[in-house]
């Protein structure tokens, strides 16, 4: 029960680190905010492993279903028609 | 009798009010002020005389302090009092007398001549005259000091008279600044004499030449300072009153005001030089005679310094053009001789010149001013000669006071003078030691000063009244008034004749008691400690000052050999001068004296280098503090200022407006502060 | 149960990650977002020590902490739109007009 | 009630001034003011107290009432007035009446806010002269600086704003440094101070074993570091060298009557603070570095004097010998003996009086020549008379010639630092002082009021008849006081 | 109404000024929604009703205050100890109330124009509501929420001008900040949570007592520093503060500056005393220590920039900055077994600044409605155009350099003192430099407002009587309380004494 349960956490913890990562360093800020959508739904996931699972469905509900979707729209307002992929020179 | 004593104060409140009434309601007064001046100033010598009268038949003195202006607390306090004894008893007359005439004299001077500003002019006589005679009634040093630096300021106030040309201003700030000099001197010692003492009183007990002396005996224990020991203290702290007393009376190195003092009226001029201030330097010395008696230091410094002055300033009087410019070398001169006197041990001689001296001083310079009055003021005595025809009362009256000045027998300078050196000579021989070699050095100065007395005083004589008129004027000078002839009259009488009150030659050779001015000093009151013989006990105290007579041909003998050699010696003069200038149209000889002529018209650059102190090192002095100030003191100030601004302009940078920037040095401090406190905690 | 420590690294990862992204990056979104990840590390930190403690307030603290993030998103994001029509894009460098 | 209905009458008044229309401020700003003058009078009249208060002497017309309190700490409404004080407060009612009127010619322009202002700064010197409580005092002492602000800022002369800048912030910094040490000396105190009130902290700092260490320091430690802070301070205010360099650019700046306050009450703030502060609560201190600060008065008389020397401007001189002249005050106050005390505090009158005056002579030549300067005229007592008699007046007393004020004041110093616990020499060396004094002062009155009559300005000279009462003042300040040495001498 | 009475009111009427804030905010929103387009009259009424409302908080918070309610039986204490109504919350109260009065005075004519009156009125009453709950705040998840409550509607405030460039970079920056800044905080939150176990001040103090996870308490503990600071605006917290006072409306900088400072330092306060006695941290965090080293930087850089400044907006952006450092001088002479000296010195000061600071800023607010520029020079003989005003600008400023005339001289002085009470007399030493220097910059203003002579003529139309209001009332209170500091002082100390 351990192990599996160690598995899970490290594997989450690879996914929600690791899409974190990508938020901050993929140059398409689309692509960042999917991204978001992944490491939110991952912490989610330590959430449940925590015996939290309302708070688990919360952050589901909160950050996909009212964050993620703000920010997508805010994309979508801010973005410029000339450069549908690039907004941003550099880091 | 203490009636008249109650009156003291008023000989010097009688001038004061006459100041007052001169400065405020001078211009509506008839005569300028002059008669509030004349009236008061007469009724002080009144009063004076009254004093002195009393003092010289009851032989009372008095001595009480009349106003306390600072109580001490668990220290010493400050009075106002009054101090009548022979000594300023003797002094108030002649001061009085002196300024009573010379008020009468200015009626001529100065009303008949149309001057403008004749209230300043009252007003400053008058509170000249208030100064000296509180200073010389004063019971206490402190008060002497004030108005010390009263008279000093009088002074300024009278040479810069005429303030609208360039050169009497400049003469009396000279004037002040000297003798601010010296006083400065003065002042340190009255505070160390009331730091030492706690008392400054002249006479008494209680006073504090008594204390010294008592110290010395060891008998008081006063306060020394710098780890001296008594004596050597004492003496500082006479010569730092020495100070106030050189510049007041004109002793080198502090002459060099007092020809250029000059500028100031005539009848100030005779003031100032007869009774007023530079007496007051003298009068200071004689007046606390007891304590200068203690120290044989201090006695050799004054002898020497009063014989080098007599010889000094007698040397440039020699070739000095203008009438009053012979005048002034000969009261530094003349002074000199008083000092010698003090400091070989001749109290007597000392004031007994003093009184002479003011007197005959007085008339050459009323004199002066006479011919400076016919000569529509011009005092260059080049352009006079044969004045002796047309103005004979003041030529008659001059001539005695040239007499007396020159030291011919029997006028008055002539029994002083003798007297002075007769004083030097028997203690000089008499002492042992430097002091005696000093006395005797200083005798030889006075000495040889006689002759060059002799001769300027005649060539000052020949050149003015005799041989032929040499300008214009001189053929048809001003004709003077009887405000100008009598107060001349007066003092032309008493310079013949004032001598006769001490003739120690005379006494010493029939036995005749008839030295008056001496027994008159030595009447004052024993608890006063103010008698010549208690001086004189004091001076031959080996202890003290252990001056000694001695007098190798007899008594009788030494006075005679003194006497014929001194007045040999004036004659000389008198002979030299006639020789050389008692001709219808005199020559210049002074160029015969090749290159020390250049000195001695430049005054042994006496002023140069005084000047050179002022200026080209003082002023520059002050300019280079001056930019330090602007520079470093100030800078400092500005430069923090700008130091500010800077590191404010430089913290501003930090905002860059940036917000990312923000966040990262935000970051950063916030890592800082975890890592430093993680550290300081000992988290880890 | 794996060990609170785990989370606490866990969450202190992301934290940082967070904290990159707000120094890297010039997005105002991605700012916002990277805000919203360092939000998630301290609620994965409160739901890990409530269940280490045993009690429910970290959860519940980490409820409040969703929706203030939530309201913080709702805010900035309105903010982000007028920056966007002031100044034509969302580069947080590009508004400099006071400094210093 | 007198102290208050004093400060109280003098803020009505500078109210009323300053809602005044300008045409007639100055008349009604003079005739305001002698109120707290009548005042003052009164109170000094009916005097009865003598001696330092805060040393157990008599105090007069002392009110107290609880103002603020504060954790276990009470801060009191303390006022009243000593044998220190009371001719300050006179002092201050008397040349701030004089400075009015002497306004009336040179200011021209909002009249009302410069006579307000004056009046108000005269509620605060009067304020620190009474206060007896550490922070009303303190209140007072800063105050005072608003008003003088103004004043040099908007009536002086060219460089004004940089003048009243450098004033402005030179001070306080002083103050507040100052401010620093003497909190650090109560609280060191612990407990056992409960309010900062002068006279129980002046007992208590006294009481050995009472200062207690803190921060570290030993008792011993903190009382030296605060004297030094406190001291610090105070030089800014006197000033000392070489904290003195607001004082000759504010003086020049500032306009005549401004400068006659200037110089002659807000200086002494800072020697009665010495007095009051330092000399009173920490004499051990003083004792021990007596030498160290008789060398900083002996600095400020001599390079005060050297650097009047140094100067062309007649106001200027003036400035720097105050320098000169407040340095003989701290002189008398370490020497720490009756005549030194006492000799500093009639000094402070006299410098109070006499420097007023001059200021205000070279005022009244400056109204009429538009220029100060030495090298520009000369002869002027040729076209004013009355005024240069004044001036020649005032330049005496400045030098201390005996039976005037300034005489009193020194001689009594040098009395009682002579005979001290510091070297007579110190003594000896800034007595030196009184012939560089007579230098610069003859040397300037030689240049510009004597000798043949030339100006360089194209004004034209007016006759003045009304510097007439100008003389009366003369009269009031050279002469101002043996009488009053008798009293300030028992402190 | 007496005490006695009072404690007949049930416990939670305690925290009634949160309460009427948020109601008044309701009732604006309300009222807007009945008139979206307002006229005069709805202005009038509008305007009327957040006065009332904010003054009535006021009242109320000064009745309780007095009454003393929270204090004469001990803190009230509800929702489980969430919240807690004594005297330091009143007094706070106090200071948030009456700067909300000002600002809403001042915001009658500054946003008169305005089509969303309501919505600008609503969010200063909803951030003041936060602010006040962050005085009672007794637990961490009231102080996070109530700094959010406080924090978010400041954000909107502070770009409430959406088509001025510099209102919305000042919103954004501040935004932007605050966010980073609460993420901090709340993972500081986090931490400390989990050495503890709880969110109750006093019980984290209990529990820390006993603990061996030193370093992450202290993480946690400098990091909760970290949102203290945003929210007082200290270094290295406080960048965004010069660009949002600068960029902000007028009124709401000085809503920000005088009220939120306020806010953030109640929140410290207890928080460090009751959660983290220094007593019990020492060893792992010496905060005294840590707000010493924030206390010294905060005012130096605060000042310094402010001397160099050529707009006096921005200017009093930096001193506003140097003045968080000065109170931070409060906490850092917190010590063992302290009287509550140290920290009524702090509320003192943060009350009279809350007035002067406030009068300042409106005073700025004025002349943005005159449109007269930002700049010194701008100001330039103004005093004699509009005396009343200046007179009151300049009681504020000399007020703020610590000249006495007004309450800010006794009140600086008597925090300095705390500072050499606890052996801290270099602190002072620097506070006393700092300032002088400030004394320096803000007589900047005082000289071009009365001395310097103007360039050119002012266009001045009209005297806004809101704006006059609240600038006078600020002007009389901030003078009034020189003389009568008492009543400040009395009660600050007594609130303080009953934390410690």
């Amino acid at each position: 029960m351990a192990l599996y349960e160690s598995i899970a956490f490290a594997l989450f913890a690879v996914v929600t680190l690791g899409s974190a990562l990508g938020v901050v360093l993929v140059r398409d800020v689309w692509h960042s905010a999917l991204l978001l959508g992944v490491s939110l739904l991952s912490v989610a996931v330590h959430f449940v492993m925590q015996q939290a699972p309302f708070v688990a469905a919360m952050q589901v509900l909160v950050y996909v279903g009212g964050v993620l979707i703000l920010i997508t729209f805010a994309i979508m307002l801010t973005r410029r028609d000339s450069d549908t992929t690039v907004d941003e020179v550099g880091a | 009798m203490a009636g008249i004593y109650d009156l003291v104060p008023a000989i010097a409140a009688l001038p004061l009010a006459s100041f007052v009434i001169a400065l405020f309601a001078g211009k509506d007064l008839p005569k300028k002020g002059a008669l509030p001046g004349i009236l008061a100033t007469a009724g002080s010598l009144a009063l004076s005389l009254a004093v002195a009268v009393t003092v010289f038949t009851t032989g009372e003195g008095f001595n009480q302090n009349l106003y306390t202006f600072v109580a001490g607390q668990d220290t010493f306090s400050l009075h106002l009092g009054v101090l009548i004894d022979p000594l300023s008893a003797l002094m108030l007359v002649i001061v009085s007398l002196i300024a009573t005439l010379v008020h009468v004299f200015s009626l001529g001077y100065m009303n008949d001549e149309g001057e403008t500003g004749l209230p300043r002019y009252y007003a400053g006589l008058g509170l000249f005259t208030f100064s000296m005679l509180s200073f010389v009634f004063a019971n206490n040093i402190l008060m002497a000091f004030m108005f010390f630096e009263l008279v000093g300021l009088c002074s300024y106030l009278l040479i810069g008279f005429w303030f609208r040309e360039a050169g009497p201003p400049s003469a009396a700030k000279k004037a002040f600044l000297v003798t601010r000099f010296g006083d400065y001197f003065f002042l340190v010692g009255v505070v160390a004499i009331f730091a030492t003492f706690g008392t400054g009183a002249f006479a008494g007990s209680e006073s504090f030449p008594h204390l010294a002396e008592l110290a010395l005996e060891g008998e008081y224990d006063v306060n020394t300072f710098f780890g001296l020991g008594e004596q050597a203290w004492f003496t500082v702290l006479g010569l730092l009153v020495l100070g106030g007393v050189m510049g007041k009376s004109a002793q080198f190195p502090f002459h060099t005001w007092l020809p250029d003092a000059m500028e100031g009226p005539t009848p100030v001029s005779a003031l100032i030089h007869a009774a007023t201030m530079v007496a007051a330097g003298v009068f200071l010395v004689a007046r606390m005679y007891g304590f200068y008696a203690l120290s044989p230091t201090a006695l050799a410094i004054i002898a020497l310094v009063g014989g080098f002055t007599a010889l000094f300033a007698a040397t440039m009087g020699v070739v000095k053009q203008e009438l009053k410019q012979v005048l002034a070398y000969s009261t530094i001169s003349q002074y000199g001789y008083m000092m010698l006197a003090l400091g070989s041990g001749g109290y007597v001689a000392a004031v007994f010149h003093l009184t002479t001296h003011a007197v005959f001083k007085a008339l050459l310079f009323l004199g002066a001013g006479s011919v400076i009055i016919a000569m529509h003021h011009n005092e260059n005595m080049w352009d006079m000669g044969g004045l002796k025809d047309k103005m004979p009362v003041t030529y008659w009256t001059f001539l005695s006071g040239s007499l007396a000045l020159a030291g011919i027998v029997p006028f008055a300078g002539f029994w002083s003078k003798d007297e002075v050196l007769y004083e030097a000579l028997i203690h000089g021989l008499g002492t042992e030691g430097g002091l005696g070699i000093v006395l005797l050095a200083a005798y030889a100065m006075g000495l040889l000063a006689v002759f060059f007395t002799g001769f300027y005083t005649f060539r000052m004589v020949y050149l003015t009244f005799h041989g032929e008129p040499r300008s214009d004027i001189a053929r048809d000078p001003e004709p003077v008034r009887w405000n100008v002839k009598g107060p001349l009259a007066v003092l032309g009488v008493l310079a013949a004749t004032v001598g006769f009150i001490n003739m120690v030659p005379v006494k010493k050779v029939t036995g005749l008691e008839i030295d008056y001015l001496h027994q008159f000093l030595d009447m004052a009151p024993e608890a006063y400690l103010t008698n010549v013989h208690h001086y004189t006990e004091l001076l031959e105290t080996d202890a003290f000052a252990g001056i000694h007579a001695a007098t190798p041909l007899g008594e009788v003998g030494t006075v005679a050999a003194s006497a014929a050699v001194s007045l040999g010696l004036a004659l000389a003069g008198v002979l030299a001068a006639r020789q050389l200038y008692n001709a219808p149209q005199p020559v210049e000889h002074t160029d015969r004296l090749g290159r020390v002529k250049t000195i001695l018209m430049h005054n042994y650059y006496q002023d140069e280098y005084q000047v050179w102190l002022a200026r080209d090192v003082t002023v520059p002095f002050a300019g280079v503090l001056d930019t330090f100030d602007q520079g470093i003191v100030d800078g400092v100030v500005n430069g923090a200022s700008s130091v500010s601004r800077t590191a404010g302009r430089q913290v501003r940078k930090l905002q860059t407006g940036v917000v990312t920037n923000y966040a990262a040095l935000l970051t950063l401090g916030l890592v800082l502060l975890l890592a430093a406190f993680a550290v300081v905690g000992g988290w880890v | 149960m794996i060990a609170t420590e785990w989370y606490l690294m866990l969450s202190a990862g992301l934290f940082c990650i967070g904290l990159l992204g707000i120094l890297m990056r010039r997005n105002a979104l991605i700012f916002l977002m990277s805000v919203e990840l360092m939000l998630n590390a301290a609620n994965i930190n409160l739901v890990a020590f409530s269940l280490q403690h045993g009690n429910l307030s970290g959860q519940v603290f980490a409820l409040f902490g969703m929706a203030l993030a939530a309201a913080e998103v709702a805010v900035g994001l309105g903010i982000i739109l007028v920056l966007y029509r002031n100044f034509g894009d969302i580069d947080v460098t590009s508004p400099t007009t006071m400094r210093w | 009630m007198w102290i208050e209905a004093l400060i109280l009458s003098t803020l009505v008044a500078s109210g009323i001034v300053l809602l005044a229309p300008n045409r007639y401020a100055g008349k009604l700003a003079a005739a305001l003011s002698l109120a707290p003058l009548a005042l003052s009078g009164i109170m000094w009249l009916n005097y009865d107290a003598a001696g330092n208060a805060l040393l157990g002497g008599d105090m007069a017309y002392e009110t107290t009432t609880r103002w603020v309190e504060f954790a276990s700490y009470g801060l009191n409404w303390h006022v009243g007035v000593d044998g220190i004080s009371m001719p300050l407060i006179v002092l201050t009612t008397i040349l701030t009446t004089l400075a009015i009127v002497s306004a009336w010619t040179p200011i021209d322009t909002r009249q009302s806010q410069f006579y307000g202002l004056v009046l108000f700064l005269q509620a605060g010197l009067l304020g620190v002269f009474t206060a007896l409580d550490f922070f009303v005092w303190f209140i007072f002492w800063e105050v005072v600086l608003v008003p003088m602000y103004f004043l040099i800022a908007i009536w002086g002369g060219p460089r004004r704003k940089y003048a009243a800048i450098k004033f402005f912030v030179y001070t306080n910094i002083a103050s507040l440094i100052m401010f620093v040490g003497f909190l650090t000396l109560v609280f060191s105190m612990g407990p056992s101070v409960r309010a900062i009130d002068l006279t129980q902290v002046a007992q208590l700092v006294r009481t050995p074993g009472v200062v207690e260490g803190i921060a570290g320091f030993s008792p011993n430690t903190v009382k030296l570091f605060a004297f030094t802070l406190m001291f610090l301070g105070f030089a800014v205010k006197v000033p000392i060298v070489p904290f003195h360099t607001w004082l000759p650019d504010a003086h020049v700046e500032a306009p005549t009557p401004v400068s006659v306050l200037l110089a002659g009450v807000l200086l002494k703030m800072g020697t009665y603070a010495l007095l009051r502060f330092n000399f009173t609560m920490l004499p051990g201190v003083v004792r021990d570095y007596a030498a160290l600060i008789a060398v900083f008065a002996v600095v400020s008389v001599i390079y005060g004097a050297l650097l009047a020397l140094a100067q062309q401007d007649l106001k200027r001189i003036v400035a720097y010998s105050s320098i000169s002249s407040m340095g003989y005050v701290i002189l008398g106050l370490v020497a720490y003996t009756t005549h030194g005390v006492g000799g500093a505090t009639f000094q402070m009158l006299s410098h109070g009086f006499i420097s007023g005056l001059m200021f205000m002579v070279v005022g009244v030549i400056y109204n009429e020549t538009h220029t100060r300067m030495v090298g520009d005229m000369s002869g002027m007592a040729d076209r004013m008379p009355w005024t240069v008699g004044i001036f020649v007046a005032a330049a005496f007393g400045y030098m201390g010639l005996p039976l005037m004020s300034g005489f009193a004041g020194e001689v009594l110093v040098f009395l009682g630092s002579f005979d001290s616990t510091i070297s007579p020499l110190f003594t000896a060396v800034a007595m030196f002082g009184i012939v560089i004094v007579a230098g610069y002062l003859l040397w300037a009155m030689q240049r510009t009021l004597f000798g043949p009559f030339d100006l360089e300005t194209e004004y034209e000279i007016r006759p003045r008849p009304s510097t007439t009462w100008h003389r009366w003042w003369c009269c009031c300040s050279v002469w101002s006081g043996w009488v009053s040495t008798l009293t300030s001498s028992t402190v | 109404m007496t005490g006695a009475t009072l404690l007949e009111l049930p416990e939670y009427a305690a925290v009634a000024p949160a309460v009427i804030m948020i109601v008044t905010a309701l009732l604006l929103l309300v009222i807007d929604s009945i008139s979206p387009e307002p006229g005069e009259n709805d202005r009038l009424a509008l305007n009327a009703v957040a006065i009332v409302g904010a003054v009535t908080a006021l009242s109320v918070s000064a009745w309780f205050l007095v009454a003393g309610t929270g204090q004469t039986e001990g803190p009230i204490s509800l929702f489980e100890g969430a919240l807690v109504v004594d005297g330091m919350a009143l007094f706070f109260s106090i200071i948030v109330s009456s700067v909300t009065v000002l600002v809403l005075l001042a915001g009658y004519d500054y946003a008169a124009g305005d089509r969303y009156q309501a919505e600008y009125q609503t969010l200063v009453f909803l951030a003041a509501s936060g602010m006040i709950l962050l005085g009672m705040a007794n637990s961490f998840v009231a102080a996070f929420l109530s700094l959010e409550l406080a924090s978010l509607p400041s954000y909107a405030l502070v770009a409430y001008l959406k088509h001025n460039r510099g209102s919305v970079e000042a919103g954004l920056k501040y935004f932007l900040v605050g966010a980073l800044s609460s993420a901090v905080m709340l993972y500081g939150i986090s931490l400390v949570y989990g050495v503890t176990g709880t969110f109750q001040f006093a019980a984290v103090a209990e529990a820390i007592a006993d603990t061996g996870l030193v370093g992450i308490l202290g993480v946690g503990i400098v990091m909760i520093v970290g949102g203290v600071a945003f929210k007082t605006a200290s270094v290295p917290f406080h960048f965004w503060a010069p660009e949002a006072y600068e960029g902000a409306p007028a009124p709401v900088s000085a809503f920000i500056s005088s009220a939120s400072k306020a806010a953030g330092f109640v929140l410290a306060f207890r928080l460090f005393v009751t959660a983290f006695p220094i007593g019990v941290v020492e060893g792992v965090v010496d905060w005294t220590l840590l707000f010493l080293v924030l206390s010294i930087v905060t005012m130096t850089l605060g000042n310094f920039a402010a001397a160099t400044q050529e707009n006096v907006k921005r200017m009093l952006a930096y001193s506003s900055v140097g003045h968080a450092g000065y109170v931070l001088i409060a906490l850092a002479s917190v010590t063992t077994g302290s009287d509550g000296y140290a920290l009524g010195a702090g509320m003192a000061h943060l009350l009279v600044y809350g007035f002067m600071n406030t009068g300042a800023f409106l005073f700025i607010a004025l002349t943005e409605y005159w449109d007269v520029g930002r700049t010194f020079e701008d100001f330039n003989g103004l005093g004699w155009e509009a005396p009343v005003a200046c007179v009151a600008m300049t009681v504020f400023m000399f007020s703020l350099a610590g000249l006495p005339l007004g309450g800010g001289f006794v009140s600086k002085y008597i925090l300095f003192g705390a500072a050499v009470r606890s052996g801290l007399w270099w602190l002072a030493v620097i506070a006393a430099i700092n300032s002088a220097l400030s004394l320096y910059y803000y007589s900047r203003v005082v000289k071009a407002m009365w001395i310097d002579d103007p360039e050119g003529s002012f266009e001045i139309e009209s005297y806004p009587v809101g704006i006059y209001a609240a600038i006078v009332i600020a002007a009389v209170v901030t003078v009034l309380l020189l003389p009568g500091f008492g009543l400040v002082s009395e009660h600050a100390s007594a609130a303080a004494s009953a934390l410690v």
